[in-house]
């Protein structure tokens, strides 16, 4: 559960979810009451293969400090293929980002299918965690974005 | 050279092959030389050069060219030829529009590299075993040769014509180029170093486009920079999220298209080196799905419109190189 | 059981053991089979228990003639003979295991003895 | 500027009791373009949706946004209330704040902030929603079956029972497949061409069905309902429609040294041949690679002897073209090739034969007429030796990684069948597991050990190898015995693994359906669609999909045929409005949306364009057909240029949600 400490630092995550498993991941973690942070707020697409480069940066530019994407298992998809170009471009996009000295633990890819709610929730617990610790995303960040 | 391949486009202008001719022509100074379409023997005679300064590559210049009516002759170097085959392979020239002749490429001179040197006005110069003899208007001067090459020659990845219709002098192989040392230098800095290293290097970012303009896979009918409606569409960054942001978005759009012809460093006038976010793209490609050089073909599928169903996932990431 | 044991053949056989699916075509095809008190397939599945010290005390990891049959012919890909070599690797690494001097070797030539299995036996005299 | 409704749901305490509903609805209140927010006890009830019916009737709303439980759950009833109201229905977002916020938090401030903030996104959203409807297209009312077996014949049978019109198209010169080269079936051990051969003739005769055999599929066109598909009718150098089928001229014909495919090359044919007996059409057919006439242009002797003048030396292929409005694959499987398994020598003794080698030696309409010989020397065999899992659960790089599945019951049905004729004779299987999840089907085993006594011996044959003296050397393992054994078998049967038909692969290209690396056909849900492709309106039956037996076959060829009259019997099928559309302006023709699609649904057209200097000018666009686009999105990305977007999840949306979330 999430204390709400205004001293601890309070990532904004933000969650791409896939319609057809991770959502409904999502939906099943809410079902069971699996708590997980206030922090993460789930936007969802028809499939994880939705997911342009450009929204993730737009998330950061934006201010959120992480950015996770979450789709059905490789070979699973509902589409049949494509969390696995997901999978590659996610890949290369973050594998650049590191490149490029941003902090690699702000972005992830997880499979959550629509039986794993708890490993939704855990998911998340731990992302959000991890992110904490980071502390607020400076390296990619619009100034003229950011809270006062 | 440059006279073989005046009498050759002569030729095949006057027999009736062709009806315009894409080479070269110097601007204000000797090593000011930039695209032209030629349409007669006398404006070839007149303006076409091929030298070691020639080193811009025409292959885009063809997406538009190769739409007009009749037909053109193109003089590709080898790597030209790769970017040449990519926008064949995307559709973006018509083949049949172009006679192509290879033609022997660098490695090339770069005038900023020789003027580092405090040589300026440069009239001309040439290779004495290793020494570069530059003839400039306050006389003679030397520096070595090595130093004077252009970055994109230096690490040249190939010396073969992947296509072509014919070719004028000899065709080489594919090299063994080292061009990925730098990106694995950067690789094996800290993050904090990389960051430091790229926010030093983007911050001299003026967003000239001249990066864009120049590169044979920016060839969009809209760019997305240009696109109101794309949501990243700027024209002057602003801070450093939009200088990264620019580079970033660009490099993932070639990203697998790229034919690291390295056009983008040797137009920046900022000599910001672009490559390298191409070069790590291809090093990636190459090491997490296999081998891959762009333009090589014209019928493979593209890493990133492919995917095995074994694939690393991202997390690999995490897992290697230096946090 | 001995862990460490298992650990080392398994690295130095670079064999997954767990890819075995129990088919006995190794045995089925190794022409040392009756020379041999563990079999091919024991081997696989005696050292996926870690039961390692037995197979480095039975003459079974001398009887092999490392012909490589059954590596060819395992469907799995299991490639049984690189876990006898790799037993058998572990006996010759520990002092004064010898199975037996070179200078035993001559008087036991005859013309039957495979040519292969003289070959392999040296392999075996390492120290 | 849009005219947005927010409606918060307290799901009774479900939602209210975590979050504070009224400081969430007033708080959305003041989101630009929200003209009304309103919370309500259950907003699905039907008050509920009158409550959001009349608003949109009196604000004259056009746009909606529900906080309430998960899209998943309720999506549809406020799109159909909007509906109802005279909204469109894709004008509706739904926040979720139950399932995402107060189910799964516990401090009502920090929730209620979260679900303020989840509203706005949705309200960001809705301000960029358009009115989304959904297409129709019309459905050709006719079923294409590609592939004669027993499954094809099923479909076209069941489909035709429903009163529509069926194609089925064969690659050889008759239907029947592979059931018509088996013996017996089991676990009930009658006879196979007595129950397929009915079968055949029925299709033969069905008014609703038309056999193109010798055919194949050359190129398909279209999308679900309307598929335009070319078929290569083969020149077969006869006549279909005068060939009588009497056989004289296969009686007649000089050239008799043909390998007969269909006794799997164990005796010869003619040139101009009937494949057997019960062949359907039966209609002969000349084999142009050993014909003297075709090849030397002198014989004719099936000419001169045919009556009913059906030979025709100069037929060409022949192309027809037809709409289908469903296409069923069933392309089948083969054994294996065995030439890389030289442990077992099959290709060095003549002895040592596959399955359906057997099969055919067994059969009454064999080369043997039906008496087991070996087809070495014409001997009976006293000692036969079956081998389990010949290429069949492999590692990739030594054979297939999969389970064949029929050959554990085949062999127990071939050790049956020749201990009961031929009780002298021992039989051997060597297997690894015997696998026989099956109605009757261990029973059916366990008598061929306990009733048979058929030696069943736990281990792997290792090698094979044929002796001097006609005898073969089988050296196997026992584990269960931890013995080495070798016997002097007379004969040995491979249980070789079975694989796709060679010609589904380009098949898949064409159909654009999706294969596994084995070359199985992929179901669109491995549990809940089995029968269909991922592709709209491309069925899957029989052995295709993966291996089967004949059951299981028949079953999914029923299967896949109710599937394809519940295509049918539409008139015409509504499209998903959230599909992908490509701003033609702005497309660059480059093909890599075309390449990620895994619907085949975008195509490309060269369009002329008005130039701004008055000229015109032809490109290459990208073309999506909405009848055939799932809306998964995966071509927006891949494009370039940004000119390929989805409707109902387009970039500026799904930024806007972005911006709202991170604002």
């Amino acid at each position: 559960m999430q204390v709400n400490d205004n001293k601890e630092f309070q990532p904004l995550i933000v969650a791409f979810c896939c319609n057809w498993c991770s959502y409904a991941g999502a939906d099943l973690s809410g079902t069971n009451r699996l708590n997980y942070p206030t922090n993460v707020k789930i936007i969802r697409v028809p499939c994880s293969c939705r997911v342009n480069p450009m929204f993730i940066l737009r998330a950061f530019q934006r201010g959120a400090d992480g950015v996770i994407l979450c789709g059905c298992h490789p070979g699973d998809c509902h589409y049949t293929s494509g969390n696995y170009f997901t999978r590659r471009r996610m890949t290369l996009l973050f594998s650049m980002l590191d490149f490029l000295g941003i902090e690699r633990d702000r972005t992830r890819v997880e499979w959550v299918s629509a039986a794993e709610g708890a490993k939704f929730a855990a998911t998340m617990n731990e992302f959000t965690e991890a992110v904490r610790k980071l502390g607020p995303n400076r390296r990619l960040e619009d100034l003229r974005c950011r809270k006062q | 050279m440059q006279e073989a391949m005046i009498n050759r486009a002569k030729q095949l202008l006057a027999d009736g092959s062709v009806d315009r001719v894409i080479g070269w022509k110097r601007g204000e100074f000797v090593y000011d030389i930039t695209p032209a379409v030629f349409t007669s023997a006398e404006e070839l005679d007149a303006d076409f050069v091929y030298d070691d300064f020639t080193a811009a590559n025409v292959s885009k210049y063809l997406v538009k060219e190769s739409k007009k009516e009749g037909k053109i002759l193109a003089f590709l170097k080898p790597c030209d030829t790769y970017s040449f085959n990519q926008l064949i392979k995307e559709h973006r020239i018509v083949r049949e529009n172009i006679y192509v002749i290879g033609i022997p490429g660098g490695p090339k001179l770069d005038a900023e590299r020789i003027k580092a040197n405090g040589i300026t006005g440069i009239l001309g110069a040439k290779n004495d075993n290793g020494t570069l003899i530059i003839d400039t208007v306050y006389g003679e001067e030397k520096m070595p040769y090595y130093e004077a090459l252009s970055v994109k020659c230096l690490n040249c990845k190939s010396k073969k014509h992947v296509v072509y219709d014919e070719l004028i002098g000899e065709d080489g192989d594919i090299l063994d180029s080292n061009r990925f040392d730098m990106v694995e230098k950067l690789e094996n800095m800290t993050a904090q170093e990389r960051y430091d290293f790229w926010r030093e290097q983007l911050s001299k970012c003026i967003r000239c486009n001249a990066c864009r303009n120049v590169c044979p896979a920016c060839t969009c009918e809209k760019c997305v920079f240009d696109n109101p409606d794309s949501g990243v569409e700027n024209k002057a960054a602003t801070d450093s999220f939009e200088e990264n942001m620019f580079h970033i978005i660009r490099a993932f759009h070639v990203a697998g298209r790229c034919t690291d012809c390295g056009e983008c460093s040797r137009v920046c006038p900022q000599n910001i080196p672009l490559h390298l976010l191409n070069r790590k793209f291809i090093k990636d490609i190459n090491s997490l799905y296999g081998d891959y050089q762009a333009g090589e073909d014209t019928t493979s599928r593209a890493p990133l419109n492919d995917y095995k169903q074994d694939d690393c996932e991202a997390s690999i990431v995490h897992e290697r190189g230096v946090e | 059981m001995n862990k460490n044991l298992q650990e080392q053949v398994l690295r130095s056989s670079g064999v997954n053991v767990l890819k075995c699916m129990r088919c006995g075509k190794c045995s089925g095809t190794c022409p040392s089979y009756d020379e041999m008190e563990y079999h091919p397939h024991q081997f696989v599945y005696m050292v996926e228990r870690g039961d390692i010290e037995t197979l480095m005390n039975s003459k079974s990891i001398y009887k092999c003639l490392t012909c490589f049959a059954c590596v060819d012919r395992c469907p799995r890909n299991v490639e049984p003979a690189k876990v006898v070599e790799a037993v058998r690797l572990a006996a010759v690494r520990q002092q004064g295991n010898n199975h037996m001097n070179p200078n035993q070797i001559p008087e036991m030539l005859d013309e039957d003895l495979p040519q292969q299995a003289i070959v392999t036996a040296f392999r075996k005299y390492i120290k | 500027m849009q005219r947005i409704g927010v409606f918060v749901c307290h799901c009774g305490t479900n939602i209210a009791a975590t979050v504070d509903v009224k400081t969430v609805a007033e708080a959305l209140g003041h989101e630009p373009g929200v003209v009304i927010s309103q919370d309500y006890q259950y907003m699905c009830s039907e008050s509920g949706q009158n409550l959001v019916k009349n608003a949109i009737k009196e604000h004259n709303l056009t746009g909606v946004v529900v906080c309430s439980c998960s899209p998943r759950m309720h999506e549809n009833t406020f799109r159909k209330a909007a509906a109802a109201a005279g909204l469109n229905s894709y004008m509706v977002e739904i926040a979720n704040i139950r399932e995402q916020c107060s189910w799964i938090h516990k401090d009502i401030a920090t929730a209620t902030e979260k679900a303020i903030i989840l509203g706005k996104a949705a309200v960001a959203k809705v301000h960029l929603n358009a009115p989304l409807t959904a297409g129709e297209s019309p459905v050709a009312k006719r079923a294409l079956v590609i592939g004669g077996g027993i499954a094809g014949i099923q479909t076209a049978l069941d489909i035709a029972e429903a009163g529509f019109d069926v194609d089925i198209v064969e690659k050889n010169p008759t239907i029947g497949g592979k059931m018509a080269q088996i013996d017996k079936t089991f676990p009930t051990l009658d006879c196979a061409a007595c129950i397929l051969t009915p079968k055949m003739v029925e299709a033969s005769q069905n008014e609703h069905i038309t056999i193109h055999s010798f055919s194949e599929v050359t190129d398909v066109k279209g999308f679900v309902g309307n598929f335009t598909v070319t078929i290569k009718k083969k020149a077969r150098f006869v006549d279909e429609t005068k060939c009588t089928g009497c056989g004289l001229c296969t009686e007649k014909c000089p050239m008799k040294k043909v390998p007969n495919e269909f006794n799997m090359g164990l005796d010869n044919r003619s040139a101009i041949y009937i494949p057997f007996a019960q062949a359907v059409p039966k209609v002969a057919t000349i084999d142009p690679n050993y014909c003297m006439m075709m090849k030397t242009g002198k014989c004719g002797v099936c000419s001169k002897v045919c009556s009913a003048g059906a030979i025709d030396y100069k037929q060409q292929d022949k192309f027809i073209e037809q709409k289908y409005g469903a296409i069923v694959v069933a392309t089948g499987f083969n054994p294996i090739n065995l030439d890389k398994y030289d442990e077992f020598a099959y290709n060095q003794c003549p002895d040592v034969v596959t399955s359906l080698e057997l099969e055919r030696l067994m059969n009454a309409a064999g080369p043997n007429g039906g008496t087991l010989l070996r087809p070495s020397d014409k001997t009976h065999p006293h000692k036969i030796v079956f081998v389990q899992c010949v290429g069949s659960r492999c590692d990739d790089s030594k054979g297939k990684p999969y389970c064949s599945k029929i050959c554990c019951m085949y062999t127990a049905k071939h050790a049956m069948l020749i201990r009961e004729k031929y009780p002298d004779t021992e039989v051997y299987v060597f297997y690894i597991d015997v696998r026989t999840p099956g109605k009757n089907f261990d029973e059916f085993y366990r008598r061929a050990v306990e009733q048979y006594n058929v030696h069943y011996i736990k281990g792997m044959v290792g090698k094979v190898t044929p002796r001097s003296d006609g005898k073969i050397d089988v050296q196997a393992s026992d584990l269960l015995a931890n013995e080495q054994l070798h016997i002097d078998a007379d004969m040995v049967v491979l249980a070789a693994a079975i694989e796709p038909d060679k010609t589904a692969r380009p098949l898949a290209t064409m159909l654009t359906t999706q294969m596994d690396t084995n070359d199985f056909f992929t179901e669109a849900h491995p549990k809940l669609r089995p029968v269909e492709s991922a592709t709209a309106g491309i069925f899957l039956s029989g052995a295709c999909q993966g291996p089967k037996d004949i059951p299981e076959t028949v079953a999914q060829a029923s299967a896949a045929a109710a599937k394809a009259i519940g295509l049918l019997v539409k008139n015409s099928i509504t499209c998903n409005p959230c599909v992908a559309h490509s701003n033609e302006l702005m497309c660059n023709g480059c093909s890599s949306c075309e390449k990620v699609c895994p619907y085949g649904a975008i195509t490309y057209i060269d369009k002329e364009f008005r130039m701004p200097d008055r000229t015109t000018a032809v490109r290459r666009v990208a073309n999506v057909n909405p009848a055939v686009c799932q809306g998964c999105g995966a071509c927006t990305v891949a494009c370039p240029s940004g000119a390929m977007d989805l409707n109902g999840f387009s970039n500026s949306q799904i930024m806007a949600e972005v911006d709202a979330i991170c604002k």
